[in-house]
């Protein structure tokens, strides 16, 4: 009896037998039981009223508001249709009704996708410029690094109103020499939708790098330098061992990281009525709000179609990003 | 229900534990919550209740404001799921003439008319606004579902010391009581822009947002004789069968006006005789604040605004900090382009001012109704309306208390009570229904591109005309 | 002479080119320099204009432009920078006295940091069963988790809302039958941490499934024979080895949960401090019916972003660089 | 108590489809207090086994029990062991004291003793005065000795130890082995321990489990396996250098190799007949220079080489001797037929180029039988009558 | 064109306010072509030595030349060398294939010239038919065959490789050695190789460069070092089993120490004075058996001895001695003044606990200053007079 087979047994006894019962598990008994909490949190907070808002969005309101009637996927299939267009705000259509341009831009899926893949881009490249920074040894880097994390931490109300102002055509600055670029339009700014577009991206880009720059930075940190010592002496100049090692090896990260923004990017809503309104910028999340209050229905239905295409850009994703991007 | 005492507990359902509910018998005081607006909470909510317990509300009822959110449309939606959620708080509401008729659609609020005694709803007939109030009953059947607290209405503002600097005598013209047609005053404006030192002679609010749809563009369209929905009578209704007009002459001339002011568009002639050119492209995206802002400094001539803004801007500048006129400052009713005799859509022409304000409603699922209809009574109380008039600035629902000595000794509105009353008689209540939130935005969008000469008048109200129709299908 | 004669007239621009081909190195160190200078003017610069704002007198706000006119030397312009029109640095206290906004901060604080805590315990458990277990039906689980986050937050909140009224039971969905009725929560911490935690959460697990997967499982081998449990590996050595990744899931969750605002909004059915309204409730109670007092809210928004920037400062140091370094002799 | 028996271990792994059998229908029966060296070339599938035996690896098949309980699925940490990794897997984020003591603070041992004990493994590896040094601030050497002192300063049951010491100079090992034999005998433990030196495996084990490919092919204790090894695989692989392999044919009284042979007669060994086919064995420390052949008790009759090529150690020189015709070869690394190694002291005087004669020692020739590998004879008989000039009959020994 | 300088190179490391001075003041000059093995205890810098070569620490001191550049601040990549981790450190990302054509592809070298290449250093390290695993599929031993792979593929003018074989059994050690000696002479490349391995170190190198704590003790061919070390430390250090130190005093015609003498002039070496102390140093392989002295052309005089411990290695035997009164020590470890270990033949018929008498080959006794540690003498003059019993006089040879 070493002394260590002693000290287990002074252990209490239930606590010793779940522990026990616990390491016995296969694999697959133990992913289970550690995801338990996972699944009952997001069973009890996040499935649960998804499943009621799906029965909601096979409902429809009478004209008169007082009454709901079950219509199965009508809803959806209105969506679609058009027809659902009339509880949209302004002129806002879901799909685009021909493929002009400014019916186009009257699209509240062809706006979010503009939007999503617009910002993301950017995004993805300045955030990795930035967090490449970061990762360096200079002096002052707490300093810098804070500066850069700056507008993650700003409420999206106020950096709408930051933005909202810079543009305003009372007090802000910035509308003519962008104007003058051929970048907005010269009056009516916010209420175009091309510029209040063009704002709205790049008040994301200006918030958002900072996730992107935190969460590739984390990845940077995470490799081991001594990679880097044999590159070196492989002859690798700096930029292939960014291409070849510091690449591949924070790509996981990027990966999550530009698949968080997408999903995140695809629900904008907060800074469009802030900058601009869901009339001139109709996101897919702004339609879900518009119709919110009003027509129940018609707002789960956005929403879970919402979702649905989130879910399909985000499948391209993991395809395009290969298998293990899961 | 009580939440000062017990926190959380007990809730909704019943309530026995906290011993608050029932009538407030036996001494027991009982609290009646009340969501309310937060700024008036904040600063006069003390002075409200006290108010209210000077106009005969019972020491044993207490009031509990319950502050709503700032933003009226996150208010409503506030409501909207405590009234759906089966909440008892709060036992009353404040709720915006604009919104209040679906709370009554969707049979979320009370109706007074089974719950006031006879008496307090014939004063509210006999006294009231009665196009206030009609925007707080239920258009089918005309019961009451909410008591006006306040109405609100637009006046065109001005400078009085410019007006007279060009040579105009806006008293001795009686400007403040009697209104002009649009034609004199775009001269008059464009006549002052040209000879004073101001960047803009008409500051108004035409962005794309729910004010451009029920006030400004609802206005102007009015004064032409136009209606979204055939005049007056349809205001409320019934949706799908009641024609909509803005594809019409009177509707495109009014735009048409608008672009004669912002670009000085002659169309033809038609407005030739007109004045033009002095108001910004601005106004596309200004609301009130934005198109404020530069009349308060003294940079605009005219502004289309609420009392509040007579309030503020009408301030002494010497005794604040932040821009005002005080004596400077002149209102008159909203211009006219078509009496209403010859009103195309009846019930239109003439001056109109836009209506907005607030009612009070009450909680169906409320254990205390009686002990509500008493705070309804006390706040029905005239005293109690000036009192709101001299400390809120609130406007009294009821139109003979304009006359009255007390609301023109209040400072600052007071001075403009004769213009209030003219804008009180003449106003246009916004066409809320259970589709009006659907159409405001395609309205308001409309407007904007049409006077931001994005397309013509015709093609946006051709546009306006359809989209509209397709809201009001079932 | 000559050469003397050249190298005058090659300047300063032209002998650097010629040193920076010599040594490229200072090539990189300038290039350097230039992105972080121009990143740190482009995150900065809305910032400095947001403190602009908020040292504007209120009535000042919106009339004239923040580029004063400058006229130096008979050529007039304007200048290119904002500059406050006025001074008012009253805001940053007049924030305080307007609306208890200190109470609104402790509430922010408080549901961030409750919600930070049990996402990363919980999502710590995920990431260790994503990224180290192999086991049928991982991928779908990822992916049902991830799904979570595809649905714009207006879509849970209908029910939840019911739910957390407490007045009615909840019902099995699709049907009418009742199952139990919920405690109420709203107006409580409860009714915004829970669903702060499952919305927050997706991001937090694929963070830490990708950390936890990169972490050699040499080391918890080690640690699994010195005596931990397979958990207590995760806690004792994968999580501290992972300090980057769970600093950043940490630093993003708290961020988000404190500005968080839709769901509050929500959950305290009136913008109070004491129904345990956040910071963002606090900073639109400067706007009124009419009048929107951008000057507090920017005043108030820095004093809400600055406990941000002192947690990150403070986070960074437990970012500690290249932790794996020298893990494993592979 | 604590035995430790592995049976009917087997484990596979998938590699793209490809099936790899890391280990083979491994049996093994390890009594308490035994010191076991496994050796085998790399990748045969010495950690494998010592990774199911700490329960990291969970085997495809088969049981392993340690003492009496069965503890195929018990978790590592139920086990009763300590182990030394391959890899070291220092904890980066600790100190060294950090390091060595984390077993003991996850068993909630006192303060007191937890120092005691870790000032005594840090004593042992030589250590002291580094503990407060991060892994990455140490070198090579100092982080093995870290991991070995985080391993003894738990005193378990059974240590498992993958090449602890491959990262150590010779003196620093010889220290260390000293210390290991100290703490088997005082912690009286069971040591299964890995290592490709054979100096190490000599001297520590009681027994050496020599493997290939997965399979077990000897376990024995050194000597044994050494003198008497069990195949050809065992005799190629013990012994440093390696020991010859030439390949011969039976005839009625000899064994005919190509430029050699060596009197023998079939009839003593049983299952070998005339005409066969088997591969002479002979280690190179048995290889001796013709004049020596006195101090020999059984020589062979002398064979004539040239000398290759020298390589001086120190303490002995590796003499490269071609016989016949054979070509020259530079390496010892596949003795032919034609090459023979062999070892002398250092004060020999045979120089490169030189031609020789040597003998060898009949009593340490091994025979395999070449088609199954398997060991025949460690040992001739005495030489009945010679292949060529015949040298004295000796008597055996033993 | 390749050869390797270091001058007055000294590296600190600043621990938590403590500094740690790895290399001190080190000057090297390796010649073009040449193979030198570092050799030192753990810690004593080797590996930053390595690393300040290549360019991945900068010294604190001192500037290193490669070819006939300067080359101190000049970044790895462009220095012509490629290197062998201690750590290994493989590309968790890559496979094999990818790992080991890293510094290929690097430089754009034709796809068909890679794969030659690649396929042949697979063959080199027996890695043939594993391109396609990824590191994390592989054992030990394998890992490290890829690092070494990795670094030959490239033939660059100098190889460092920091233990490269630490993970190999014996077997493959001796192909890899034979490889690299190969590739030494086909490539023509300077090699600077840190090993604790004696055998190889001896085998390789050219030069061996003995360091402690930082410092460079000794740099000479291997024999040299073996057979003449500078000083107390390499004389202990080279050489496996150590070196038997005796502290002896200086007498007019022999040396005392505490159990034997030998016959010694100290006029016959300068700075040697009577009363002296000394340390006397002897090789296990140098004591033999009395019996045997007729084999020894200059034996001392016999000393008497008790077998304390024999340690059967297979090729020979360690006997552990006692000498006059000694206490048993079961190690080898430190052999004070009263043990003795020599290594004997396995067929040497000795048992333990046998008295038996040793003679020292006189000819390697090597003498050092016990106070400054310096190598004084590696050999004794032939005996004049002997302290006890006398050898017979023989001259001395060379
Ligand atoms: N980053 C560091 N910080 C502090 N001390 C260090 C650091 N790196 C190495 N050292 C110390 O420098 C000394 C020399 O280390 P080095 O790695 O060169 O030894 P080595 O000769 O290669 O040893 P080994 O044979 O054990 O690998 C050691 O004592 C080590 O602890
Ligand atoms: N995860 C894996 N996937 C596929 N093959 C593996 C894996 N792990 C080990 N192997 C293979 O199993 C065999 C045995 O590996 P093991 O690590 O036990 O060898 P070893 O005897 O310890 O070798 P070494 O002396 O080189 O450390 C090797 O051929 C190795 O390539
Ligand atoms: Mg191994
Ligand atoms: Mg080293």
């Amino acid at each position: 009896m070493s002394t260590e087979t002693g000290r287990e047994s002074q252990r209490s006894g239930a606590l010793v037998d779940l522990m026990r019962w616990m390491e016995n598990l296969s694999d697959t008994q133990y992913a289970y039981l550690l995801l338990t909490p996972v699944f009952l949190l997001l069973g009890m907070v996040a499935l649960y009223p998804l499943l009621r808002t799906f029965e909601l969005s096979l409902y429809a309101l009478s004209v008169d508001l007082s009454s709901t009637s079950f219509v199965g996927l009508e809803n959806y299939v209105e969506l679609f249709t058009g027809e659902k267009n009339r509880y949209l705000p302004g002129g806002t259509t879901f799909l685009p009704a021909s493929l002009e341009f400014t019916s186009m831009l009257n699209s509240a899926l062809v706006v979010t996708l503009i939007i999503a893949v617009v910002s993301v881009a950017f995004e993805t490249i300045i955030g990795l410029g930035q967090a490449l920074i970061l990762d360096q040894d200079f002096y002052g880097r707490r300093w810098v690094r804070a500066a850069i994390i700056i507008p993650w931490a700003v409420p999206i109300v106020i950096q709408g109103m930051i933005f909202f102002l810079m543009f305003n055509n009372n007090v802000g600055f910035a509308t003519p020499p962008l104007a003058d670029l051929g970048l907005l339009a010269p009056t009516n700014t916010l209420n175009d939708t091309a510029s209040a577009t063009f704002i709205i991206i790049v008040s994301d880009i200006w918030k958002t790098s900072a996730f992107m720059a935190l969460l590739i930075l984390a990845g940077l940190q995470s490799i081991d330098r001594g990679l880097y010592d044999v590159a070196k002496v492989s002859g690798a100049t700096k930029w292939q061992q960014f291409k070849l090692i510091t690449f591949p090896l924070i790509l996981p990260t990027i990966g999550v990281a530009v698949l968080f923004r997408s999903v995140q990017v695809m629900r904008i809503y907060g800074i469009i009525p802030t900058v601009s309104s869901c009339t001139v910028v109709p996101s897919l999340s702004c339609m879900v709000v518009a119709t919110f209050n009003t027509r129940e229905g018609v707002s789960a239905a956005i929403a879970f179609v919402t979702a649905a295409i989130i879910g399909i850009v985000v499948m391209g994703l993991i395809v395009w990003q290969g298998e293990d991007a899961i | 229900a009580d939440f000062v005492g017990g926190g959380d507990g007990g809730g909704g359902d019943g309530g026995t534990g906290n011993g608050s509910t029932g009538d407030g018998g036996s001494g027991q005081a009982t609290t009646v919550q009340w969501g309310f607006d937060p700024v008036a909470v904040q600063n006069n909510g003390d002075a409200i209740k006290q108010a209210l317990h000077d106009n005969g509300l019972s020491q044993d009822i207490e009031i509990q404001f319950v502050p709503r959110d700032q933003d009226t449309g996150k208010a409503r939606a506030n409501y909207n799921r405590l009234l759906s959620a089966g909440e008892t708080d709060p036992d009353m509401f404040l709720m915006d003439n604009g919104w209040t008729n679906i709370f009554i659609q969707r049979g979320q609020i009370q109706n007074l008319t089974e719950m006031l005694p006879e008496e307090m709803l014939s004063t509210v007939d006999n006294e009231y606004f009665s196009a206030f109030t009609d925007t707080a009953r239920n258009p089918q059947n005309g019961n009451l579902y909410g008591v006006p607290v306040f109405p609100d209405f637009p006046t065109m503002q001005y400078r009085k010391d410019l007006a007279n600097e060009a040579g105009y005598n806006p008293d001795s013209e009686n400007w403040a009581t009697e209104p002009m047609t649009w034609k004199k005053w775009s001269n008059i404006a464009a006549d002052i822009y040209d000879n004073a030192d101001v960047d803009y002679g008409f500051t108004t609010q035409w962005d794309i947002y729910v004010g451009t749809a029920c006030c400004t563009f609802n206005e102007v369209m009015s004064s032409w004789g136009g209606a979204y929905f055939g005049g007056r009578e349809n205001l409320f209704g019934p949706v799908g069968s009641r024609p909509v007009t803005v594809n019409q002459p009177e509707v495109i001339n009014s735009l048409n006006m608008m672009r004669k002011f912002v670009h000085d568009e002659d169309f033809g002639g038609q407005f030739s005789d007109y004045g033009g050119g002095f108001t910004p492209t601005n106004i596309l995206g200004w609301t009130e604040e934005s198109s404020r802002a530069p009349f308060a400094e003294g940079n605009s001539i005219f502004h289309r605004n609420w009392p509040y803004s007579l309030a503020l801007c009408g301030r002494d500048p010497e005794e604040t900090e932040e821009p005002a006129l005080g004596e400077d400052l002149g209102a008159m009713p909203i211009p006219y382009a078509v009496p209403e005799s010859e009103a195309a859509q009846p019930g239109t022409g003439g001056t109109t001012a836009a209506l907005g304000g607030w009612h009070m409603t009450v909680n169906p699922n409320s254990g205390q109704k009686e002990a509500v209809q008493q705070v309804i009574r006390a706040a029905m109380n005239k005293d109690f309306q000036l009192k709101l008039l001299s400390i809120q600035g609130w406007l009294p629902p009821r139109p003979e208390l304009f006359n009255s000595k007390e609301a023109k000794n209040v400072p600052v509105v007071g001075r403009y009570m004769e213009t209030l009353k003219v804008a009180g008689e003449n106003t246009m209540p916004r066409p809320v229904t259970a589709v009006w939130s659907n159409q405001t935005s395609k309205i308001a969008q409309q407007a904007n591109r049409a006077v931001g000469q994005e397309v013509s008048s015709e093609q946006a109200m051709q546009a306006l005309q359809s989209s509209l129709e397709s809201t009001e299908s079932s | 002479m000559a050469t003397k004669t050249e190298d005058s007239d090659g300047g300063p621009l032209e002998r650097w080119t010629q040193s920076a081909i010599q040594n490229p190195e200072r090539v990189y160190r300038a290039l350097f320099y230039a992105a972080m200078l121009f990143f740190l003017v482009t995150t900065m610069f809305p910032f400095y204009w947001l403190l602009v704002l908020a040292v504007t007198p209120e009535g000042n706000l919106l009339a004239g432009s923040f580029l004063p006119a400058v006229d130096l030397f008979g050529v007039s312009g304007t200048f290119p920078l904002p500059v406050p029109k006025g001074f008012n640095p009253g805001a940053f206290i007049t924030v305080f006295e307007q609306v208890p906004f200190h109470l609104y901060m402790l509430n922010s604080f408080a549901l961030a940091i409750t919600t930070t805590i049990i996402v990363l315990f919980i999502a710590s458990l995920a990431g260790y069963v994503f990224g180290r277990l192999r086991f049928p039906g991982r991928a779908a689980l990822m992916l049902g988790i991830l799904a979570i986050s595809y649905f714009p937050p207006a879509a849970f909140v209908i029910p939840l809302f019911k739910v957390f009224a407490g007045n009615a039971p909840v019902v099995i969905p699709f049907t009418d039958i009742g199952l139990f009725t919920a405690p109420r929560l709203l107006n409580t911490p409860g009714s915004m941490v829970l669903p702060f935690s499952s919305l927050f959460m997706p991001l937090s697990v694929f963070i830490l499934t990708t950390f936890y997967g990169q972490i050699p499982d040499g080391l918890e081998d080690a640690a699994r024979v010195e005596g931990t449990t397979r958990l207590g590996a995760l806690f004792r050595v994968i999580m501290p080895l992972s300090a980057p990744g769970v600093a950043t899931a940490a630093v993003l969750t708290f961020i988000a949960v404190y500005n968080e605002y839709f769901f509050s909004s929500i959950m305290a059915t009136s913008p109070e401090a004491t129904k345990w309204s956040p910071i963002l409730g606090g900073i639109l109670s400067y706007q009124t019916q009419y009048t929107t007092q951008y000057n507090l809210m920017a005043a108030a928004s820095i004093v809400g972003v600055l406990p941000v920037v002192i947690l990150v400062i403070v986070a960074q140091e437990r970012i500690v660089s290249g932790l794996t370094s020298g893990a494993l002799k592979e | 108590m604590a035995r430790v028996r592995l049976e009917h271990v087997t484990k596979r792994y998938d590699d793209q489809g490809e099936t790899v059998t890391a280990v083979d229908d491994m049996n093994l029966d390890v009594a308490h207090g035994e010191f076991i060296c496994f050796v085998g070339p790399s990748g045969c599938g010495k950690s494998t086994t010592m990774e199911t035996i700490a329960g990291l690896t969970i085997p495809t098949e088969g049981q392993v029990y340690i003492g009496d309980r069965e503890v195929t699925n018990l978790p590592p940490k139920d086990r009763g062991i300590a182990m030394v990794f391959q890899n070291i897997a220092l904890f980066p984020h600790m100190d060294v004291y950090d390091n060595i003591s984390f077993g003991l603070r996850l068993r909630d041992y006192p303060q007191d003793e937890i120092d005691r004990r870790v000032e005594r493994a840090a004593d042992i590896v030589q250590l002291e005065g580094m503990l407060d040094r991060m892994p990455d601030e140490m070198s090579g050497g100092q982080r093995q000795r870290v991991a070995i002192a985080r391993a003894i300063v738990r005193e378990p049951d059974v240590f498992l130890m993958d090449e602890p010491l491959a990262n150590l100079d010779a003196k620093l090992k010889v220290h260390m082995r000293t210390e290991l034999q100290r703490l088997h005998k005082e912690l009286d433990t069971t040591i299964i321990y890995v290592t490709h030196d054979q100096e190490e495996a000599m001297t520590l084990s009681d027994r050496i489990a020599v493997l290939n490919s997965g399979a077990l092919q000897q376990i024995d204790p050194p000597l044994t396996c050494y003198n008497e090894p069990s195949n050809l695989f065992v005799a190629g692989f013990i012994g440093s250098p390696s020991m010859n392999f030439v390949s011969g044919n039976v005839t009625e009284n000899a064994i005919e190799t190509p430029n050699f042979s060596l009197a023998f007669d079939p009839a003593s060994v049983e299952g070998v007949g005339v005409g066969d086919e088997l591969t002479v064995g002979i280690r190179p420390e048995d290889i001796h220079p013709s004049r020596e052949r006195d101090e020999i008790a059984d020589p062979s009759s002398p064979i004539s080489a040239t000398v290759d090529i020298l390589e001086p150690m120190g303490d002995e020189i590796f003499t490269y001797m071609l016989l016949g015709e054979g070509e020259t070869s530079m390496t010892q690394e596949q003795t032919t037929n034609d090459q023979l190694l062999m070892s002398i002291d250092p004060d020999a005087d045979i120089e490169e180029d030189d031609d020789i004669e040597v003998v060898i020692d009949r009593r340490n020739v091994h025979l395999f039988d070449t088609a199954s590998g398997e060991a025949l004879v460690h040992k001739l008989g005495p030489a009945e009558s010679g292949g060529g000039v015949t040298g004295s009959e000796a008597e055996s020994d033993d």
